[in-house]
C-alpha cells in the first residue's frame, strides 16, 4: 500500500473515531452529573497545541525535510570506542536499561542499539547484550538480526549475544557484573532506563578497565554515571541521542515538537514574572488571572 | 613510583575495608548528637497531625526489601502516627517483588500494638500489576482493581472497603516509596483527583521530591534515614532510624575524607608530570 | 494483518484513555469503558510477570542439557524456582505450607532468605560509592568542581556532625543549604529535568498512540 | 526481639556474608547464592500471578458470578504475550502488548502535561515561598531568582534545535553549572540512601546475630 494512502486511512480513521468516541461519551451518560470536564480546558488546549506541535514536525521530517538537531557530544565516542574494542579484540557490552518495553527509556536504548549494532557488525567486534525482560530480549534480538543484515553480514550474528539474564534487579546486575569480570569487555555501554545498579555496573566496569559510555533518563542515577564513565548523556540526550544517529524522521520530528512546546514555557514563565512584577508595583493587576489558566479551576 | 602513583593505584579492597570499620565503630562506641528539624519533615508532621481524627489514610508500600533499611521506619513511624489519631488504613504495594509480604508483616505488627482489627481498621489490598494503570483506576473503582485484598478475601466482606471505593472517599494518601511511583502517585492521582499527599522517600528519590514539595503537591516530605529520623523524634517513637544516624556521621566524614584524598593525588599526581599548570 | 491489528489496537485504547480523561469517569460511558481497559491492562500485564520463570527455567534447563560451563548453578536456578513456585499455587487448606500467608514456605523462604540476599545486593552500593568518591570523583573541570563541592557541602548538611560543625561558622547555614540548594538550585534543574522529561514521555506516548513509533514490536 | 530462631539467623547471616565476599571477588559462594536468588525471584512472580492475577481477577470473580465471564478475554490476552518465547508465533504478542502500551500511552499524554507541566511552569513564575515559612522579602527574591533562572537554563540547555552558541550558549553554559549543583546535592543524598543500607544490614548482623549470641 503506497505511503498516502495509508497516511490518508490512518488520518480518516483517526477523525472518524475521535468524532464517534466523544459523540458518544458526551450523550451516553451511564449517570446523571456532569460529563465533561470544564476544569480541564487548560489541558485540553496544551494536549492540543502540543499534539499538533510534534505532528506538524514529524510530517515535515517526514517529507524528507532536514531538520537542525544539535551534535551530542558523547555520541561520537560509541564509534571510538567500538574501534578500540575491536583493536583489543574484546567484546562490547551493552544494556538498554532494566526497564520493559513499555517504557521510553528502553525504547530509545533499544532503537540505539541498532545503530551501535550496525558499526558493531562492520567492525566484527564480537557484543553481548544482557536482557533484563523476555520482551527486550526479543525486541533486541530482532533488531540485531536486522542490523547484522543491513551491514551485510547476517551469518556472523550469533544469537547468543542477545542474553535472557534474570529478572530481579540484583540478581540481574549481579549476573552482568559476572559477565564483566569474565569476558572483560572492552566497551560498556548502558543506554536506557537505570536505577540503583548504575553505580554497581559502571565501578565493576572501572574495575574491568572498560571504557563506558552511558545514559539515562533517571536524573537520580546521573551524578554516578558522570563520576564513573567517560561519557554520559544526560536526561533528554538520550532521545536525542536515538534521533540524531538513527536520523529517523520520527524521532526528529517529536524533538523538534518539544523544543517548540519548551520555547513556549519560558515564555510562558518570563510572561508570568513580568506580571509578577508589575502586580507588585501595582501597575497593572492581571497577575492573579494569568495564574490561575494554568491551574485547574 | 612516587607516593600519589601509590596512591592512585591503591586497591579497592582497602576502601571498602575502611568503609567497613567506619560503618561498625559506631556501634560499638555509641555517641548520639541531636537530628534538628527540617521543614520538609515538619510537613509530613503538620499534615497527618491536622487530619481529622478517622480519617481514611491510603499508606503504600511501594518499596522492594533491598531499601528496607531507610523505608521501614517511615512505614512504621506512619504507622504509629496515623493508628495513635484512630485513622483508618489502606495498604497497597505497586511493587511486585517484596511489597505485599512487607505490608502485610509490617502493618499487622503495629496494628497488634495498637488492638486495631483487619477490614474495620486496617486493610491490605496487595500488589496488581502496571502501577500506571493501577492508580488511574483506582480513580473509577477500586473493586474493579482489586476484586480482593492480598490475602484473597473479596473485598465485599471488609467493613472498611465498604465506604471505600474510590479516591473520593480517601481523605490523604501516604506514600513511603524508593522508585518513580512516588512521581504518578503526585501526577496522575494528586493532579486528576486533588488527595492530598505526603511523600516518604529513600534519600536516592528526595532531590527530585523536592520539586513537588515547591508546586505544592507534596505537603511534606520525608528524605531518607534522615528524614525518618526527624519524624521518629517528632512522634516521640525513636527507634533504628535515630540509632543508625551516628554510623552516618561517621561515615559520610570517611567518604568526604576520601574525596579529598582523591583529588589531591589526582593533582598532586598531575604537576609532578608536568601537566596542567 | 500482523501489524495492523496491533496498531489499531494501541491506537483504540490509546484514545478512550486520552479522551476519557476530559470527562467524568463515574458517570459518561467512556469513563467506564476506560475503568474496563485499565483493570484489562491489570490483568494482561500481570499474567506477562510470570513470562520470566518460564524464560529462565527453559534457558537453564538448555544450559544443562549441553553441559555448558556452570551447568551446576543451573540446577540450582530450576531447583529454587520450583521450591518457591510450586507449594504457593497448592491450596492452603491442605496443608499451611502451602499458599502465600504467613507460615508456608513461600513466605519462609522469602523472608528467610531472598529478602536478606536482596538488601546485601543494595548495601555493597555504600562500599562502591566510597570507591568511586576516592577514584572516580575528580575537580577535572568547572562543572565537576561545582558537583563535587555541593556534594561536599550538602553531606555535611545531611549528618548531625557536620550539621554541628556547620553551625560553628553560622548558626543558619544548614537552614541556608536547604533553602539555597535544596529548594533552590535543586529544585530549579529538577523541574527543568521533570517538565523537560514530561514532554518527551508524551511525545513518544502520542506517537505510539498514532502507531507512528512501532519500536514496542520488534522489526519485522 | 528478632521473631526468627538461632538457625534462622545463621541462614539469613550466612547468605549476607555470601552476597558481601562479592567485594573480595567473584566466587563460587557469590555464584551459588546468586543462583538461588535468581530462582526464588522467579518463584516468587510466580505465585504472585497464580494467586493475585490467575485467581483474584480472573478465576475467583468469574466462579461467583457468571456475568464475568468476559475477564476470559484478557487471560487470553495475557496467555497470548507467552507466544514471545517462540520462533514462529511471537506476532501473536503485539496485540496484548499494543493493548497494555496503548492504553498506558493514553494516561502519559494527559498525567504528563496536565500533572506536571503545569504546575511545574505555574509555581515556576510564582513567588516562591521560603522553606520555614520566613517571610524576609530578600529571601523570597533571591529564592525565586535562583528558581527562575534555573529552570530556564535547564530547558534551554536541553534544547537541541540551536548550537550551544550566543545567548543560547551561555545560557546553557549557565544551565550545566545549576545541573552540576543539582547532581552535587543528588550525590550528597544518595551517600546518604547506600550507607543507609548498608548501616541496616551492620545493624542486622551485629544486633540481631552476633547479639542472638550473648541472649
Amino acid at each position: 500500500m503506497p505511503a498516502h494512502l495509508r497516511n490518508t486511512i490512518r488520518i480518516g480513521l483517526t477523525a472518524l473515531l475521535l468524532t464517534v468516541v466523544s459523540v458518544s461519551s458526551a450523550f451516553a451518560q451511564a449517570e446523571d452529573g456532569p460529563a465533561f470536564l470544564t476544569n480541564r480546558i487548560n489541558a485540553l488546549i496544551l494536549v492540543i497545541v502540543f499534539s499538533v506541535a510534534v505532528m506538524y514536525f514529524t510530517q515535515q521530517a517526514r517529507k524528507g525535510k532536514t531538520l537542525f538537531l544539535r551534535k551530542i557530544p558523547g555520541l561520537d565516542a560509541v564509534e571510538e570506542a567500538v574501534g578500540r574494542a575491536t583493536e583489543m579484540g574484546r567484546p562490547i557490552l551493552y544494556i538498554p536499561g532494566i526497564l520493559d518495553l513499555d517504557e521510553m527509556d528502553t525504547i530509545a536504548g533499544v532503537s540505539i542499539l541498532g545503530r551501535v549494532t550496525k558499526i558493531v557488525a562492520e567492525y566484527e567486534t564480537p557484543l553481548i547484550v544482557p536482557a533484563r525482560y523476555p520482551t527486550v530480549l526479543a525486541a533486541c534480538q530482532e533488531i540485531c538480526e536486522q542490523a547484522y543484515a543491513e551491514a551485510g553480514k547476517p551469518d556472523t550474528f550469533n544469537k547468543d549475544s542477545v542474553r535472557y539474564l534474570a529478572g530481579e534487579q540484583f540478581a540481574f546486575t549481579a549476573a552482568v557484573n559476572g559477565i564483566m569480570m569474565r569476558e572483560r569487555p572492552a566497551t560498556n555501554i548502558y543506554l536506557g532506563g537505570f536505577f540503583a545498579e548504575s553505580l554497581l555496573l559502571a565501578e565493576t566496569g572501572n574495575a574491568a578497565g572498560s571504557i563506558q559510555i552511558a545514559g539515562t533518563s533517571q536524573p537520580e542515577q546521573l551524578p554516578f554515571f558522570i563520576a564513573a564513565c567517560d561519557y554520559t548523556l544526560m536526561g533528554e540526550e538520550l532521545y536525542a541521542a536515538s534521533a540524531y544517529l538513527s536520523h529517523e524522521p520520527l524521532m526528529t520530528g517529536g524533538l523538534k515538537g518539544q523544543d517548540l512546546i519548551k520555547v513556549i514555557l519560558i515564555t510562558v514563565i518570563i510572561v508570568g514574572v513580568i506580571l509578577s512584577l508589575l502586580d507588585h508595583w501595582n501597575v497593572i493587576h492581571f497577575f492573579d488571572i494569568y495564574s490561575g489558566w494554568f491551574q485547574e479551576a | 613510583m612516587n607516593v600519589w602513583e601509590r596512591l592512585a593505584a591503591i586497591d579497592r579492597r582497602w576502601i571498602y575495608l575502611a568503609c567497613g570499620i567506619a560503618v561498625l565503630m559506631p556501634f560499638i562506641i555509641p555517641v548520639s548528637l541531636p537530628v534538628y528539624t527540617t521543614p520538609e519533615v515538619q510537613g509530613v508532621y503538620d499534615a497527618v497531625k491536622n487530619l481529622p481524627d478517622s480519617s481514611v489514610v491510603m499508606l503504600t508500600y511501594d518499596y522492594y526489601p533491598s531499601t528496607l533499611a531507610e523505608t521501614e521506619p517511615m512505614s512504621r513511624a506512619a504507622l504509629h502516627h496515623l493508628f495513635s489519631k484512630d485513622c483508618k488504613i489502606v495498604t497497597i504495594s505497586n511493587i511486585p517483588l517484596g511489597g505485599p509480604t512487607i505490608a502485610e508483616r509490617v502493618t499487622r505488627e503495629l496494628a497488634a500494638q495498637y488492638g486495631k482489627e483487619y477490614g474495620t481498621d486496617y486493610v491490605n489490598l496487595g500488589y496488581k500489576a502496571n502501577y500506571v494503570a493501577v492508580m488511574k483506576g483506582l480513580g473509577s473503582s477500586i473493586r474493579s482493581i482489586f476484586p480482593a485484598d492480598n490475602s484473597g478475601t473479596p473485598l465485599g466482606q471488609l467493613p472498611l472497603m465498604q465506604e471505600v471505593d474510590s479516591y473520593e472517599d480517601i481523605d490523604f494518601i501516604f506514600i513511603v516509596a524508593d522508585n518513580a511511583t512516588a512521581d504518578y502517585w503526585v501526577s496522575i492521582v494528586n493532579a486528576q483527583y486533588g488527595v492530598p499527599m505526603c511523600c516518604g522517600a529513600t534519600a536516592v528519590m528526595a532531590p527530585k521530591m523536592y520539586a513537588f514539595m515547591g508546586s505544592g503537591q507534596l505537603k511534606g516530605l520525608l528524605g531518607g534515614m534522615k528524614g525518618a529520623a526527624e519524624y521518629e523524634q517528632l512522634i516521640g517513637h525513636k527507634d533504628r532510624a535515630v540509632r543508625g544516624m551516628d554510623a552516618q556521621s561517621l561515615i559520610h566524614l570517611l567518604i568526604i575524607g576520601l574525596v579529598v584524598l582523591g583529588n589531591l593525588g589526582y593533582f598532586m599526581g598531575r604537576r609532578e608530570k608536568g601537566i596542567g599548570r | 494483518m500482523r501489524k495492523t491489528v496491533p496498531v489499531v489496537t494501541a491506537f483504540v485504547t490509546g484514545v478512550i484513555v486520552t479522551i476519557s480523561f476530559f470527562f467524568n469517569e463515574h458517570t459518561t460511558l467512556i469513563g467506564k469503558v476506560q475503568g474496563g481497559i485499565l483493570q484489562w491492562v491489570t490483568i494482561i500485564f500481570g499474567l506477562a510477570l510470570a513470562l520470566g520463570m518460564v524464560s529462565i527455567t527453559r534457558v537453564n534447563f538448555n544450559k544443562i542439557k549441553r553441559k555448558q560451563e556452570g551447568w551446576f548453578y543451573s540446577v540450582l536456578v530450576i531447583v529454587s524456582v520450583f521450591v518457591m513456585a510450586i507449594p504457593s499455587a497448592l491450596p492452603v487448606s491442605w496443608s499451611p505450607m502451602f499458599g502465600r500467608n504467613e507460615g508456608s514456605l513461600y513466605y519462609w523462604l522469602w523472608t528467610r532468605i531472598s529478602e536478606p540476599m536482596m538488601a546485601t545486593m543494595f548495601a555493597m552500593l555504600a562500599f562502591y560509592i566510597a570507591s568511586a568518591a576516592y577514584r572516580a570523583f575528580r575537580a577535572r573541570s568547572t562543572e565537576s568542581t561545582l558537583l563535587l563541592l555541593t556534594a561536599v557541602i550538602v553531606m555535611l548538611s545531611r549528618i548531625p556532625m557536620g550539621e554541628w560543625f556547620l553551625r560553628l561558622f553560622n548558626e543558619s547555614l544548614p537552614d541556608w543549604v536547604n533553602i539555597y540548594i535544596m529548594n533552590g538550585f535543586n529544585l530549579s534543574v529538577q523541574r527543568g529535568i521533570i517538565v523537560g522529561a514530561a514532554l518527551g514521555a508524551a511525545s513518544m506516548s502520542l506517537r505510539i498512540i498514532l502507531g507512528i513509533e512501532r519500536t514496542y514490536m520488534g522489526k519485522g | 526481639m528478632t521473631p526468627f530462631s538461632p538457625i534462622e539467623l545463621w541462614l539469613m547471616a550466612f547468605v549476607t556474608l555470601a552476597i558481601f565476599s562479592f567485594l573480595y571477588k567473584d566466587n563460587p559462594v557469590y555464584r551459588l547464592v546468586e543462583s538461588i536468588f535468581a530462582g526464588l525471584s522467579a518463584g516468587y512472580y510466580f505465585g504472585l500471578v497464580w494467586d493475585t492475577v490467575l485467581m483474584q481477577q480472573v478465576v475467583d470473580p468469574i466462579k461467583t458470578d457468571s456475568s464475568n465471564l468476559y475477564l476470559i478475554i484478557p487471560a487470553l490476552l495475557g496467555i497470548l504475550l507467552f507466544s514471545r518465547l517462540t520462533q514462529k508465533w511471537s506476532y501473536l504478542s503485539r496485540v496484548p502488548l499494543a493493548f497494555v502500551i496503548g492504553s498506558t500511552s493514553g494516561i502519559f499524554i494527559t498525567s504528563r502535561l496536565q500533572g506536571l507541566v503545569l504546575p511545574q511552569i505555574r509555581t515556576t513564575f510564582m513567588p516562591q515561598n521560603v522553606p520555614g515559612g520566613s517571610t524576609d522579602p530578600w529571601m523570597i527574591v533571591v529564592l525565586s531568582t535562583i528558581v527562575v533562572v534555573g529552570v530556564i537554563a535547564t530547558l534551554v540547555y536541553f534544547y537541541f534545535s540551536h548550537e550551544h552558541k550566543g545567548v543560547i550558549g551561555w545560557t546553557a553554559r549557565l544551565g550545566i553549572w545549576f545541573i552540576m549543583i543539582s547532581f552535587g546535592a543528588h550525590f550528597g543524598y544518595t551517600v546518604m540512601g547506600r550507607v543507609s543500607l548498608l548501616i541496616g544490614r551492620v545493624q542486622f548482623l551485629v544486633e540481631d546475630w552476633i547479639g542472638s549470641f550473648t541472649g
